[in-house]
């Protein structure tokens, strides 16, 4: 019987764990959909843990390369660790079926074949953002990030597109969780709204300090402040708006049943970046359908992934030709639900149907 | 005569704030000579001997060794010229053999301590010398196992070995006896009686009997300063000493 | 940059100043009793925020959580003295440095095993939560609060360590423990205390922080190194060492992740990180043995 | 008050000690003499409970001290002033004196701070110095002092004039003699025989780890050739 | 070859099996075993350079993972720049090292104990913060290694095989150097330091020359260990100055046994086998491999080479070096 290793890479570990965990939770419910196979092979996982560092990626990486020799690689949590990534991966004649984060390097002059996003590009979400807060009437607006690949495209999007005064930026470096001295800066140049970009559990102590600082202006974000934070929130983050390629709220059949099920299994509504994960295995599934029976055609594998068509829980979904998304962004908001306890809420669309801005500078497929 | 002082201290001060603990001190050695220092508890004398040696900074004063002022030397330097130290509390290289101890003083003083090929046992002149000296303090046949292995006796031979190997002109010894009983005490003597033609030796010592037996001179070190020097008739004679030293009934 | 502002970091380096004084003291003590090393401290730190996170989770107070992370810290750090500490004072620096090394592996993931790898937060209670406005500008009420705590432990654990017979023994037990024991001194149950206090302050300040900053897997590891630096700066074993070099270490990096960045541009960040090894180079270069060098306090 | 009864103990795997017998009576003062390294400090570390007995019994105030820890049977009334006198540098003159002192019922004499600056003069003087700060002679007053403020119902001098100005010295035997006459009981070593046959009522000769000779005072001063065998002098 | 080896090592069947397994190796064709193995020869290296700190100075470092971030990112930055032969790039890295451990050991030197300990960890801070400050070269997040360093232009280290025999070669070659340098006087001298650093001075030597100059040689040793990982991991970031991967360097040469030069080895041998098999095992390996180092300390004194070699003198030696320079 044919079988199909799959390699599953994401941050497992360290402060990124929590959306690697995630990630790792649409893995499972989506392989557990289909039986565990893909395109009708057996599945043989495996899983590495790149701890959202790359230097670890990249061991990691060659241990799914050199010892388990799989077909294919899916995952990675943070931009720095895909980056870090892509060069052993393309050595190596594999494809890495990203799943969250599109750095912009990858999305222009470095783009490669081996190398999908199916999340998004990273200015997508804040580019959004920064036009929802033109749209809030922001005139002044100071931007905050954390200092990486992702903090730079986030917060780089995000200031493009917001056409009010831009106050000044600051970047912390990532292992930072306390941001009083930031904030007193911030506090001091009067801004009538703050952009952040603080993924993982930074988030999370971002935005509890920015609630007690005395800072009562809106916080706009991009990050991955999502459902699974919420709990960890007071009230004080009521009213905070932040912009991703997913909601739970989307409305579509894929959708439904991918947040039913998942409900049904982890007791809360699913995160986007349990959302992405699900998709690639949803697509992998379709590609590997397409291929020949016996060894696998890797190269084939590779090609099929931009060309095929298959049903994301995000409606529709399109590979642009530098293998990032085009689709819609989506603003929510943390309001306090029926139950008492906070959601994070769908409400709008920020930008429709966008392809990335650096596409342009990708050679590949033109 | 214009013969030089083997060791000449000149005013030595040194005070911890208000506590002046060697106020003006005064003293010199000859080759040859043993000078005793005695004094009360407290009286500065390890102090001056931390002076000496280079571990104390002195607050001001000279000290010149075969007139040369070494002041501002450091204690290695010091040791290179020949001012040798036995340390009251038995100091010597424990994972060592006694031979590896001596032969490594005697390497360095040949200059070799910077040498990096050749093993270090192969230095056969360095290692001949080392017995030898090991031989003349009574320890020829201590094994070559880690010197920690040594008794407490041996170990104090081992560490007047080390401290001969290293050429002195001059010992500083502070309290040499302590710790080592009547008998242990008079062998102590004895070898300290032969060195003495060959060295100059400056004591301290609380034990009366060895100091009146070996010193040439005695000096008398109270509360700082130097309150009395002579021989050792005239210190025994001595109102002074006996009030602030001695005590009443001899001993 | 204007004056409250200006004021406004100082109190934040202060603050922070004061957080790492609370590690500082537990370091510092426990070398000085006990000639101890202890690389597992910041594991004290996280286990002080975990427990408290899951107490509050448990029992809804913060108060009672509070209560539960410092004697739950308290007693886990005794049962470690007991089991793998005790044998270590007899032992070189090396030894002590690799099995507390040792136990900071293992509790970092046992944190993972029970607790997952999802950041674990405490809410502020009430009265504690917002800001207050003070010399114009307004302040968390929080931070304010663990400033005042940090400070009143460590008035308290001088009082202690200085004043008191217990601090005295404690203080002798340094020098020489089987001596204590030989003056009628039980000596052993004293250490276990005294390691016990460190981690239970050490809890306290993760407890403090759990609120402001997310505890996850490990981190302890970044406060222990600065902890570290701390001690060593102002001299191990010092308590007033200890002090000092926390507030400098406090202000410098504040002030450092400020300026640094405007100076040195997008270099900045890494290199006010930096400043602070930098202060403790040049400290050790003309005080090799730290600010306040203690008697026996450089082995 | 204290009886040694065959007792063996010595270092990891040496032996030191052999079948070694020795008792202290109340009110009692007692020597042990030896040349260097004949087990008289390994003896009284035995008999603090720093070494275990491995053979023999131990008894102090009639209770059997074996597997007590070394500061139970040390606060049963043990005042040890140590060889090298190990006091604590890092604490003050006062502190040193104070830390660990204790208050004990039924005793004919009293020890306390002001007595014990009495008796050394030079410890009032450095009272707020630390003691890593004192001089030799200096520590040894204080661990003298130290262990009479523990108010111990058996003193023990393990050298505790080594190192000391004669005259100090001399101060120091007048001293014991006159905590003799107090009732106090003290087991001394020390290598100071006239002083040592002054003061104590019984000596013990060790040589070897063994007990190689036990008497008055009257049969050590007559017998001065043993003296000579056993000390040396 | 026998000469690179002591005693106990001669004696022992065992470890020449071991080593005649290694050199064998590659002829198995596993690339992931290759690598593996050559992660342990790199960390060996690195281990023994510290050993001679450490085991033969007293002096423990609790930064030597700089040094090997030092030879990597020479390495890398020299690739990029175009230079990728290695009979410029290591040289570069070593001398590189060496003048880093000289200034590190001209400040750190003065101070001893545990101020050593942690001064040495400051000076590795900071040289992770540098590296994260080289923005052109990916910050925080590293860059990977352009091209391979080459032998012979046409003999790259990118060959898992070439770098594995390169590896063991230097390895060796290392061993057999600091067994001669540990043997001469200099090194006596050094073992006396870390003996009784008073006494030293008071025999008429200044150990601060000997001090300098072994730190030197070792942080040299540590950087090539450096450039050789970033051939093998191609990828070099901030993260090899991780303050835990010092930590690691420190726990194999103490797992071997300190001052003995192979047991060191064989603790990095041992250490990357069991990071390798445990977390195979089970995700939560650290919670094997953590009380694995406690028992260590708490019962196996003489670390793995002390079950090869029981001489007092070893056991001695290790003591006094375990005791961290005090
Ligand atoms: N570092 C210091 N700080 C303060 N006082 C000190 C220091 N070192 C020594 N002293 C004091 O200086 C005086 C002299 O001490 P020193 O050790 O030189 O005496 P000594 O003559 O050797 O006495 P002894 O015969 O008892 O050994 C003592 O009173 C001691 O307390
Ligand atoms: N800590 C120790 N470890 C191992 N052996 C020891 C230790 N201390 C003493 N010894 C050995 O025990 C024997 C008896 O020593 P002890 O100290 O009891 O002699 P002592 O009669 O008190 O001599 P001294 O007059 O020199 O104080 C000696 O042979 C000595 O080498
Ligand atoms: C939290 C996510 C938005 C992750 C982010 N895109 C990154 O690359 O690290
Ligand atoms: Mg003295
Ligand atoms: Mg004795």
């Amino acid at each position: 019987e044919d079988k199909i290793k799959l390699g599953f890479i994401a941050a497992l570990s360290g402060p990124l764990g929590v959306l690697g965990a995630e990630q790792q939770r649409g893995l499972d419910l989506a392989l557990e959909h289909l039986n565990n196979r893909l395109g009708g092979r057996e599945v043989e996982l495996y899983t590495a843990d790149s701890r959202a560092v790359p230097g670890v990626a990249v061991q990691e990486i060659s241990k799914l390369v050199d010892k388990e020799n799989v077909d294919v690689i899916t995952g990675g949590t943070a931009s720095n660790e895909i980056m870090a990534m892509v060069k052993p991966i393309e050595a190596a004649g594999l494809t890495l079926l990203g799943t969250n984060g599109g750095p912009s390097p990858l999305a222009g002059k470095d783009c490669t074949p081996n190398y999908y996003s199916i999340a998004f590009q990273n200015d997508q979400w804040s580019e959004a953002m920064g036009r929802y807060m033109n749209e809030q009437g922001i005139k002044r607006a100071y931007f905050i990030g954390m200092d990486y690949q992702a903090g730079w495209d986030h917060v780089g999007g995000a200031e493009r597109t917001f056409k009010g005064e831009n106050l000044g930026k600051i970047f912390t470096p990532q292992s930072q969780l306390d941001f009083s001295a930031e904030l007193a800066q911030i506090r001091a140049a009067k801004p009538e709204a703050v952009f952040a970009f603080y993924p993982g559990s930074a988030a999370v102590a971002f935005v509890k300090q920015y609630a007690q600082s005395g800072l009562d202006i809106p916080l706009f974000s991009s990050a991955g402040v999502d459902t699974l934070f919420l709990p960890a929130f007071d009230d004080a983050a009521i009213g905070s708006v932040f912009s991703s390629h997913y909601n739970a709220g989307i409305e579509n059949e894929a959708n439904k049943q991918f947040v039913a099920d998942f409900t049904k299994e982890f007791g809360r509504k699913p995160s986007l970046y349990a959302a992405s994960q699900y998709d690639a295995i949803m697509l992998l599934d379709k590609v590997v359908a397409q291929l020949p029976a016996g060894e696998i055609d890797r190269k084939k594998l590779q090609e099929l992934i931009g060309s095929t068509p298959f049903t994301s829980v995000r409606g529709d979904f399109k590979f642009n030709h530098n293998h990032m998304p085009i689709q819609n962004i989506y603003a929510q908001r943390i309001e306090k639900g029926e139950d008492g306890k906070l959601a994070l809420n769908l409400i709008g669309v920020a930008s429709e149907n966008v392809e990335d801005r650096y596409a342009a500078e990708c050679p590949m497929g033109k | 005569m214009n013969t030089t002082p083997l060791l000449e201290i000149k005013n030595l001060k040194k005070s911890y704030g208000a506590l002046s603990v060697t106020d003006d001190v005064s003293l010199t050695v000859e080759k040859g000579e043993i000078h005793a220092l005695i004094g009360p508890n407290g009286a500065g004398k390890t102090t001056l001997v931390g002076q000496l040696s280079g571990l104390v900074p002195s607050d001001s004063g000279r000290i010149y060794f075969e007139g040369k002022d070494i002041t501002g030397l450091t204690t290695a330097e010091r040791a290179q010229l020949g001012l040798g130290r036995s340390f009251q509390i038995t100091s010597v290289f424990p994972t060592l053999s006694a031979l590896e101890n001596v032969a490594l003083v005697v390497r360095a003083h040949a200059g070799l301590g910077f040498h990096f090929w050749k093993a270090a046992h192969r230095y056969e002149a360095a290692q001949k010398k080392a017995s030898e000296w090991l031989a003349k303090v009574g320890l020829a046949q201590a094994g070559d196992g880690p010197c920690a292995e040594l008794a407490h006796g041996e170990l104090r031979q081992l560490e007047l070995a080390m401290a001969l190997a290293a050429n002195p002109q001059l010992l500083v010894l502070d309290e040499p006896m302590a710790g080592l009983g009547p008998t242990e005490s008079q062998q102590m003597v004895q070898l300290l009686a032969e060195l003495k033609q060959h060295y100059g030796v400056l004591l301290i010592e609380h034990d009366m009997d060895a100091v009146f037996s070996l010193a040439d001179r005695i000096s008398v070190l109270v509360s700082g300063r130097v309150v009395f020097s002579g021989s050792v008739d005239e210190v025994r004679e001595s109102e002074v000493v006996q009030r602030a030293y001695l005590g009443d009934n001899d001993e | 940059m204007s004056f409250s502002i200006l004021l406004e970091q100082l109190f934040n380096g202060f603050q922070y100043g004061m957080l790492l004084f609370l590690m500082a003291i537990g370091v510092t003590l426990v070398f000085g009793v006990m000639r101890l090393v202890n690389l597992a401290h910041g594991s004290m730190f996280m286990v002080g925020g975990y427990l408290a996170g899951a107490a509050a989770q448990a029992t809804g107070s913060f108060w009672l959580a509070a209560l539960c992370a410092l004697v739950g810290a308290a007693i886990m750090a005794a049962v470690i003295e007991i089991l793998i500490v005790r044998p270590l004072y007899r032992r070189g620096h090396l030894d002590q440095l690799l099995a507390t090394f040792g136990v900071t592996l293992t509790l970092n993931e046992l944190i993972v095993v029970i607790w997952g790898r999802a950041p674990v937060f405490v809410s502020i209670p009430d009265i504690l939560d917002g800001h207050t406005e003070m010399l114009g500008f307004p302040y968390p009420v929080y931070r304010l609060a663990i400033t005042g705590v940090a400070i009143l432990a460590g008035l308290i654990l001088m009082w202690l360590v200085a004043k008191t017979r217990f601090g005295m023994l404690v203080r002798a037990g340094a020098d020489n423990r089987t001596m204590v024991a030989g003056l009628g001194v039980n000596v052993t149950v004293l250490y276990t205390l005294v390691f016990a206090l460190a981690a239970l302050l050490a809890a306290l300040a993760g407890m403090m922080s759990g609120p402001l900053i997310a505890m996850q897997p490990g981190v302890g590891d970044p406060i222990l190194i600065l902890t570290l630096t701390v001690v060593c700066i102002g001299g191990f074993g010092s308590l007033k060492g200890a002090l000092v070099a926390s507030l400098l270490v406090g202000l410098l990096d504040t002030f450092g992740r400020i300026f640094a960045p405007q100076w040195f541009g997008a270099a900045g960040n890494a290199l006010a990180n930096m400043l602070v090894y930098v202060l403790m180079a040049a400290v050790l270069y003309y005080r090799p043995a730290g600010l306040f060098t203690t008697r026996g306090g450089h082995s | 008050m204290l009886s040694v009864k065959e007792v063996d103990s010595g270092y990891g795997r040496g032996q030191v000690l052999f079948d070694v017998s020795l008792t202290i009576g109340e009110g009692e003062v007692v020597s042990l003499m030896g040349k260097n390294g004949m087990g008289k400090t390994t003896l009284i570390r035995t008999i603090m409970g720093m070494l275990t007995v491995r053979k023999g019994e131990i008894h102090f105030n009639s209770r059997l001290t074996r597997g007590m820890a070394m500061h139970r049977i040390a606060a049963m009334g043990l005042g040890w002033v140590p060889e090298g006198r190990l006091i604590f540098p890092s604490l003050s003159v006062e502190e040193n004196l104070v830390a660990t002192a204790v208050k004990r019922k039924g005793l004919n004499h009293s020890w306390t701070l002001d007595s014990v600056y009495e008796l050394f003069p030079r410890l009032r003087e450095r009272r707020f110095n630390g003691g890593g700060q004192l001089s030799g002679g200096e520590q040894q007053m204080l661990a003298i002092g130290r262990a009479l403020m523990t108010n111990p119902r058996l003193l023990i001098l393990d050298e505790a004039t080594e190192g000391l100005a004669p005259k100090i010295r001399q101060e120091i035997w007048q001293t014991l003699a006159q905590v003799k006459n107090t009732g106090q009981s003290i087991l001394v070593v020390d290598k100071d025989v006239k002083a040592l046959s002054k003061l104590a009522d019984r000596h013990y000769m060790i040589e070897k780890g063994r007990i190689a000779w036990q008497g008055d005072t009257e049969m050590l001063m007559a017998d001065t050739q043993r003296v000579q065998r056993y000390v040396g002098v | 070859m026998s000469k690179i080896f002591n005693t106990a090592f001669r004696r022992s069947w065992i470890l020449w099996l071991l080593l005649a397994l290694v050199v064998l190796l590659p002829f198995s064709g596993e690339t992931y075993y290759i690598k593996l193995v050559t992660r342990m020869l790199i960390f060996a290296i690195a281990a023994l350079s510290l050993d001679l700190l450490v085991g033969y100075l007293g002096l423990v470092s609790f930064g030597h993972a700089a040094f090997m971030a030092i030879g990597a990112y020479t390495v890398g930055i020299m690739a990029s720049m175009g230079y990728a032969s290695v009979w410029i790039v290591w040289p570069l890295a070593m001398l590189l090292g060496a003048l880093f451990a000289l200034f590190v050991g001209f400040i750190s030197l003065r101070c001893s104990g545990l101020y050593f300990i942690f001064i040495t960890l400051a000076f590795a801070q900071m040289v992770f913060y540098g590296a994260q400050s080289l923005r052109a070269y990916g910050g925080d997040d590293g860059f990977p290694l352009e091209t391979a360093s080459t032998l012979l232009p046409s003999v790259a280290l990118s060959n898992p095989i070439t770098l594995f025999y390169a590896s063991l070669v230097i390895l060796l070659a290392c061993l057999y150097l600091s067994r001669r340098l540990v043997n001469s006087p200099f090194g006596r001298i050094a073992v006396a330091t870390r003996d009784n650093e008073t006494r030293v001075h008071a025999v008429g030597v200044d150990p601060y020359p000997y001090k300098l100059v072994m730190f030197v040689v070792s942080g040299a040793v540590a950087t090539l260990a450096g450039a050789l990982m970033a051939n093998l991991t191609s990828y070099i970031a901030p993260g090899y100055v991780n303050w835990l991967v010092s930590g690691e360097l420190l726990v194999m040469v103490i797992l071997g046994s300190v001052g003995t030069l192979v047991g060191p080895i064989l603790g990095a041998a041992v250490f990357v086998g069991f990071e390798h098999m445990l977390s195979d095992l089970t995700e939560h390996w650290m919670l094997i491999f953590g009380p694995l180092i406690v028992f260590r300390v708490l019962f196996l004194k003489n670390g793995i080479y002390g079950l090869f070699s029981r001489t007092r003198s070893a056991e001695l030696s290790a003591d006094r070096a375990a005791s961290g320079g005090h």
